[in-house]
């Protein structure tokens, strides 16, 4: 198309019912992927959004785009499959805090080590919401919400400390109320050449009743617990990926705010340095797989005589 | 005698190099004109524990080994005399399985004498200093460093022994071993034929006059064969037909086949990721599989259990794909993980929970491989739904000759795509005559469809009422119907040998070569037989196989495993019992004589099932 | 019309309360000396979408639902009508589900008008103000609050009216309303019996009169019988057997049994832990199970997909269970998380790679489901198998009426225990007469072992050795033998109804309520029916199945799939194909007049499938 | 018994043909296990070793104790269900880097949530060694052993800073070859309550060319890489839990020294914590589940009729 096509973000509306609880905080995580794809003038059927299953699970439903909404737990693999099919895609996975650090934990480890050029929003209620609110892993111990019969007797991981120690290239925490905040940290996402991770603090009013809109937007400082990196002067970019001693600086210091809890809790971007994506490396060793989607290749027409000839 | 078909076998601790030596010995055959078939059998081990390669060699092409192993070439003891002394021996030796006749080729310096040990005295020994030689032929090359590095050279010393027993012109194992030696090991070539041709001279000598069998000599061919094995086979077949994208966990016996993919990578754009499990390889697939391109993922048992919700996705979403090869290998769980068996039928067939669509082949031979691997793709994309291959562990290893392969039939066929057509009406499930729903993928403009894992409606969303859901599960179900109408029936089953025969055996993947070696044996015993092979089982061409099994006469299931999957399957699907049963789950495949007398003993004794098992080692 | 046979309804938004609303109107039935048999549809989701609940009440037991809803009770406009705008409906709604003469209660406020909607005018609409009835009650109770945080008692308005239309004694009702707001609820009490009793005056005083259905009139039971749903039933027997430990992973419709365990996991010295997925929970499992324990696990499809690993393995090392309950639901992949099938038969009979036994029952009521969850584990324990118990979604939420729950003639049986006897040989897997090899577990003095998902020799040690892989499988496989010979016929399967009759029907599972009733419809029709309940399908009853079949004069198989898993079963091992099939696969259990029609179709048809579906909602 | 009696290493010996390579790292772990639980005389029978699929995954089968050789990944909730069935034995789990940080990945995290006590000793030897050399979870992006076609495109992951973030309460890290240490490491870590995690660098002579003997025991400091953290005065202890301030302070300090490598690698103990371990919360829960092991109560008594009443 030589016009250049203006996107609005109802653009990636899709024409579909939702069923989420009124109030769900998973509302404003979807209005801040779509108002950063508007932002960043994506075509829809350039955006793929991949899910594993929860009530975050249908956020693909509503968007305008290629949607996938796939099993508990495998978004991760899934977008990376779709990634790797086409180097065109703009990917992004998005899946419940269940979905990403229990059940999926093992490929979100995994994932980080890979690099591939795709963003992965972690809705983080702190329950399994569509399984009626058992304590997710964010929960941490002692602490009981309203549908559980007991308080959780296991720690809650960190799943900031977590993305770090995987080798994820770009950490972030949103909060899913500040919509254009988190609009802003998802275009910073997706704009970044790697892997992105954004764990965005998402409300449940419906089974989280400690963690609720209240208890965030309340607090000593300035009526809310939320704070922003950025507006303390915190600097999460590694300016010289060759130098080790700032990499492992940079690393500490994420480390170390992403303990950050209660009274006072950081959003904003925590890490963030420029490695060569998996597709980079592909196209090192591969240059064509640097220039066009593999779906774009036709690989039918392979001449396999060598490799036969060799076996004589 | 002047038999012209020879087994040779050589065994040796695990990482001992037994491989390279059986396959040098293999290759050199190839050039003497005849041809040859091969299998390994190794521990779950890096190094050390007891393995062995055997090799058979004939004027003419077998597809199954025989256990009259003329020549018997020992790295070590153990190979002789198995681990008598453990608490519960792992094997007792190969000495007592050589022919009468037969030759035994063991170092020199071993404490043992297999004379005395087996008390034969129809087997010729050939005690070959092998330490000794490999200093003499370091000395006549000019090799200065410690012996124990170049200890693998012991091997070239013992297989030249053996083809001295052989009266084998050596200039041809020669010629295999410099081909060997490229590059910064070139100058190992000229050690090693040194220490091949002291051998060769210092048995050809001592004990070469006495020994019964030799291997034929036959014209050097104009073009040599290929020495083919099915991980290869299968490797090839894939890039052929557009693999895009592989994905694998190592796991044995599947992993020779990713390796493979992976060393050719770079030359044919593929992408092969080695995945963090097996979960992650059938997800990632089934998310490239959607994303256009053609993917397939290789696995064994284990890696197959885990990958059965993945399968579940891919039919639910109907993916154009993964193509799934399943390595068979001796389950249950870890199971035995080098060895043999074809047990992962019945789990292949119903590869999750609920019901779902998905096409099951089973390739028996090496052009089958190649065939059933290409066409495993046009049929996921077809018909939109995963496929699984189910190959083995014996398969994957056991070298066949084959003067070609051709993909001469084989099309790619990329199924019902859908085109941009200025219209915006595009439903991915659209409800059609066939079942298929023209498939469009992420980045095609106008395309946009949404796929879930629950049941869903035709535009992908999720949908819960109970007259779409009977109409798309009558969809999805369906294109099984149809996939079973439009597969050539040729390509379902095969019936070999004459349509009118006393017995009918039946089997699937790779018990084919055995079953129709063992039917020539019995067209000697005068009984005539022919042989149903099932490829594709799923879906399953009742209507065919019911009208050849009710015009048999008698008939005999043979399995690689303990409860006849494929026996139980036809009766499933036509009700018909078959007569008997032969099997075998002892961890190895089928050999000649074990099928041989397996099917004399069904057909003449009272048992309905007959398991056979004649292998020590 | 005198029938004392009544189907309620009761729809509404999912979160709306229904639940409660319906099982307090089962309740006070119960007081009233009626039985009672419910069943509730809804969708994945937490709030919104259109659920459902029905109560068939009677003056005798029924274990099947009716379609012929004499009520309606709608908390909104889509239980009426449907959702007709969407692009893909989910239903259209119950008003034309109502009986000839039945009732609608509905609100007031609704800007539709059902009769307009319908057309139909033998039914009797009840429009209530339901809001402006609760304000009312508010202030006579002194309720100040605003109203919407009491939405929720225009349920009980709702209900309320229609006990009034069905001329039954409120007070009934109050009782168990007052019976559900203890401790700090208790001030709601006043207020939800002043709403009740408003709506039933206002109701009975408008059209009650006219209403051509009412609840029979019964003496209250001296001893209120219990309304148990499987989900209890099954947490009841396993507390009862000694269940030590359960693993789960939250899973529609699987969690409500661990959550029953969970709340009373306190008072029994049960630990229920909750893991981070079904390979934990599985692997965790079999840990405790070789630990010592009795252990169970509950699933449902997606979660037993990803157990077969850990199955194979529980296997193959011979462990003492764990006991897995597979709690079906609506498949393939995620398939319909909410909603009823009987689709997971085949993957629970081969339940992993390669060949293992287990053994695979299934209970068809609260009764069966007491029974085999007890003895599973005395088989797990017995045999050193994991035991898979297939339960479903429609068994878990559906009440039954028991009077007792007794557990006579279940005794916990732990099996062939080793016991410190002074000697120094104790071998894990000794090779025993009937296959069966005493156990320790760690922490005995004396009793250390070895166990490994490998191929094992005696003392647990991975062999690879060829003799031993037979005798060990033999061993393994043959405990399946056993347990057939061991365990009594009448727990493996049943046969109900006369031994000679014109039609067998044959079924498994939840179907059996259903199946029963449609054998006492069908003799009204004059037609002698049988009913062969298979229970225990893996090791499978191939004899006793055999010979009833073949007595049998015509067969149906009836089952809630679409690919008739178990008549596929039954040819598998017996050759007998049954005559005529009836299958369902809408995601939701037969109904009486389902069944019914089903089975007259399938006998007198030319279709040997038939496949029914009436409900829209 | 009413003697003492008196167990040497050679009483933890399996009388077992053992068919690691000749000259692997594993032989040296083995040993530091047996002379771990003779210093701490725990007789065989009270002692269960799991582990994972792998050459590491051998391990039970050459100790003389309960052995259970599970499953590819999954000898954490194999662990797990061990001990919470028996409080009464010391559990050890061991497997390789591939089963505990690749397909392994998500128990290895979930497990760090639970605090359940046992120890669980990793092989790492950054390749895959029963299935031939491929690289594993632990092999950094660049790296190439001889038995890799190419070198690895995907990161290496810290399996330090990932059991800090997953919430550990012992991590240490040790070094194969340098046995002693190691067994007081996993004595260490044995005396631990709560889940002891021990990394140990591990070499593999058949496949990992590069993390040899000679590689570890040579360097710029005296003669080794390899440096113990309590020789340097480390303090790894938290001191008080209830600090958050300490406990976070002693969290980075640990992830910062487990970036450190190439000339300098530290071995020792990284981090610990005192915290109620899983079975301490069940205990406070249900009482009796702190005195006796679940496989000794008699659960087969139980008197229902209370729940049934219910149901009326
Ligand atoms: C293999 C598998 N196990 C369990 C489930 C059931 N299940 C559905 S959603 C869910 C948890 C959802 O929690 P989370 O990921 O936090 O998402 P949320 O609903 O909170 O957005 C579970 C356990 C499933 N679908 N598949
Ligand atoms: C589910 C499954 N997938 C794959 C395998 C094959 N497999 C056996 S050992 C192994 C890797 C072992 O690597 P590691 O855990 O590092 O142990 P090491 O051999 O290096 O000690 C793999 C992939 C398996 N046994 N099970
Ligand atoms: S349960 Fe919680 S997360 Fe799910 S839709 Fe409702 S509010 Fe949102
Ligand atoms: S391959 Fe490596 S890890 Fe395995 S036994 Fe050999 S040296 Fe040890
Ligand atoms: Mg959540
Ligand atoms: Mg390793």
């Amino acid at each position: 198309m030589a016009t250049t096509v203006q996107f609005t973000a109802k653009d990636y509306k899709a024409d579909t019912h939702n069923n989420w609880c009124p109030g769900c905080g998973d509302f404003g995580i979807l209005s801040a992927m779509q108002s950063a794809l508007a932002q960043l003038q994506i075509p829809p059927h350039r955006v793929a959004v991949i899910s594993g299953i929860g009530c975050s699970g249908k956020t693909p439903h509503y968007v305008h785009a290629y949607g996938f909404h796939t099993l508990h737990g495998r978004s991760l693999p899934s977008a990376t499959g779709m990634r790797l099919a086409n180097r065109d895609l703009t990917v992004l996975a998005v899946g419940g805090d269940g979905d990403g650090y229990g059940i999926g934990a093992g490929y979100f480890v995994n994932t980080g080590r890979r690099n591939v050029d795709f963003t992965y929003i972690v809705m983080n209620n702190a329950v399994y919401g569509l399984t009626k609110g058992q304590a997710s892993p964010t929960l941490g111990r002692g602490v009981k919400t309203k549908s559980m019969p007991e308080p959780a007797i296991q720690d809650g991981i960190n799943p900031i400390a977590m993305a770090v120690s995987a080798g994820y290239t770009f950490i972030a925490r949103g909060y899913a109320l500040d919509v254009k905040y988190l609009a802003s940290l998802i275009a910073a996402g997706i704009r970044h050449r790697g892997t992105s991770f954004i764990d965005v603090l998402q409300t449940c009013p419906t089974y989280n009743d400690l963690m609720t809109k209240e208890w965030f937007e309340s607090g000593p400082s300035n009526g809310s617990r939320l704070y922003k990196l950025d507006a303390t002067g915190y600097d999460p970019k590694v300016h010289d990926p060759a130098n080790a001693g700032e990499v492992v600086a940079k690393k500490v210091q994420a480390v170390e705010r992403s303990y950050e809890w209660g009274n006072r809790i950081p959003i904003g971007v925590f890490y963030q340095i420029e490695l060569p994506t998996y597709e980079d490396m592909l196209a090192q060793r591969q240059p064509i797989l640097g220039q066009r989607a593999r779906v774009d290749l036709d690989l039918t027409r392979r001449d396999v005589t060598p490799l036969l000839d060799a076996l004589r | 005698m002047h038999e012209s078909d020879i087994t040779w076998l050589i065994g040796g601790p695990q990482g001992s190099g037994i491989n390279v030596s059986a396959e040098t010995f293999a290759k050199a055959c190839l050039r003497g004109g005849l041809r040859v078939f091969s299998n390994i059998e190794y521990h779950s081990n890096i190094m050390g524990e007891h393995s062995y390669y055997r090799v058979r060699a004939d004027t003419r092409d077998h597809s199954v080994l025989s256990e009259r192993v003329h020549v018997v070439v020992a790295l070590d003891d153990e190979t002789l005399y198995g681990d008598p002394h453990s608490e519960f021996p792992q094997h007792s030796g190969h000495l007592h399985e050589v022919s009468p006749g037969g030759g035994v080729v063991y170092d020199a310096a071993s404490k043992r004498n297999p004379q005395a040990a087996c008390g034969r005295d129809d087997l010729v020994y050939c005690p070959v200093p092998y330490e000794e030689m490999l200093k003499q032929a370091m000395a006549a090359t000019g090799h200065t460093g410690p012996v124990g590095r170049m200890r693998v050279v012991q091997n070239t010393i013992a297989v030249a022994a053996s083809l001295a027993l052989l009266d084998f012109d050596l200039s041809l194992f020669a010629e295999v071993v410099r081909a060997g030696f490229t590059g910064r090991r070139a100058p190992l070539a000229a050690l090693n034929v040194q220490a091949a041709e002291l051998a060769y001279g210092y048995v050809r000598e001592r004990y070469a006059a006495s020994f019964a069998y030799s291997l034929a000599k036959m014209p050097r061919p104009a073009r040599l064969p290929m020495m083919i094995r099915g991980s290869v086979a299968v490797g090839v077949a894939k890039l052929k037909a557009g693999l895009a994208f592989q994905t694998y966990y190592p796991i044995s016996p599947a992993t020779d086949e990713s390796v493979y993919l992976e060393a050719n990578a770079k030359n044919y754009d593929l992408l092969v990721v080695q995945c963090e499990d097996e979960i992650s390889c059938i997800n990632m697939a089934v998310g490239a599989a959607h994303g256009g391109v053609r993917v397939s993922t290789s696995t064994s048992g284990p890696g197959f259990s885990l990958m059965l919700e993945g399968l579940g996705f891919a039919a639910m979403s109907e993916a154009p794909g993964p193509v799934v090869f399943l390595w068979q290998r001796g389950g249950p769980s870890t199971g035995l993980p080098t060895r043999q068996e074809q047990s992962d039928l019945r789990l292949a067939l119903q590869s999750g929970h609920g019901e779902f669509p998905s096409i099951v082949v089973a390739p028996g031979d090496t052009r089958e491989m190649i065939e059933d691997s290409f066409e495993s793709f046009n049929w996921a994309d077809r018909y939109q739904m995963p496929v699984v291959v189910l190959v083995d562990k014996y398969l994957s290893t056991a070298y066949a000759t084959v003067d070609d392969v051709t993909f001469d039939g084989l099309n790619v066929d990329r199924g019902l795509l859908w085109q941009q057509n200025g219209q915006d009406d595009y439903l991915r499930y659209a409800f059609t005559e066939t079942g298929i729903s023209p498939r469009s993928h992420p980045g095609q403009p106008g395309g946009i469809f949404w796929t879930t894992s629950d049941e869903h409606d035709p535009r992908g969303h999720i949908t819960e009422a109970a007259d779409l859901r009977i109409k798309i599960v009558d969809k999805r179900m369906g294109k099984l119907g149809l996939a079973s109408r439009e597969v050539p029936l040729a390509r379902q089953l095969a019936l070999h040998g004459p349509a009118d025969a006393d017995v009918t055996l039946v089997g699937w993947g790779s018990t084919k070569g055995a079953i129709l070696e063992a039917m020539e044996e019995l067209a000697q015993d005068g009984l005539v037989c022919n042989f149903l092979q099932m490829r594709i089982m799923r879906p399953f061409p009742t209507d065919a196989v019911a009208e050849i099994l009710k015009r048999a006469r008698r008939t005999v299931l043979v399995e690689n495993n303990y409860s006849g999957q494929l026996g139980l399957l036809i009766r499933e699907h036509t009700g018909i019992s078959l007569d008997r049963w032969v099997v075998k789950y002892d961890g190895r495949p089928f050999s000649q004589e074990e099928l041989a007398e397996g099917l004399r003993r069904a057909l003449t004794g009272e048992a309905a099932r007959v398991a056979v098992s004649h292998l020590s080692a």
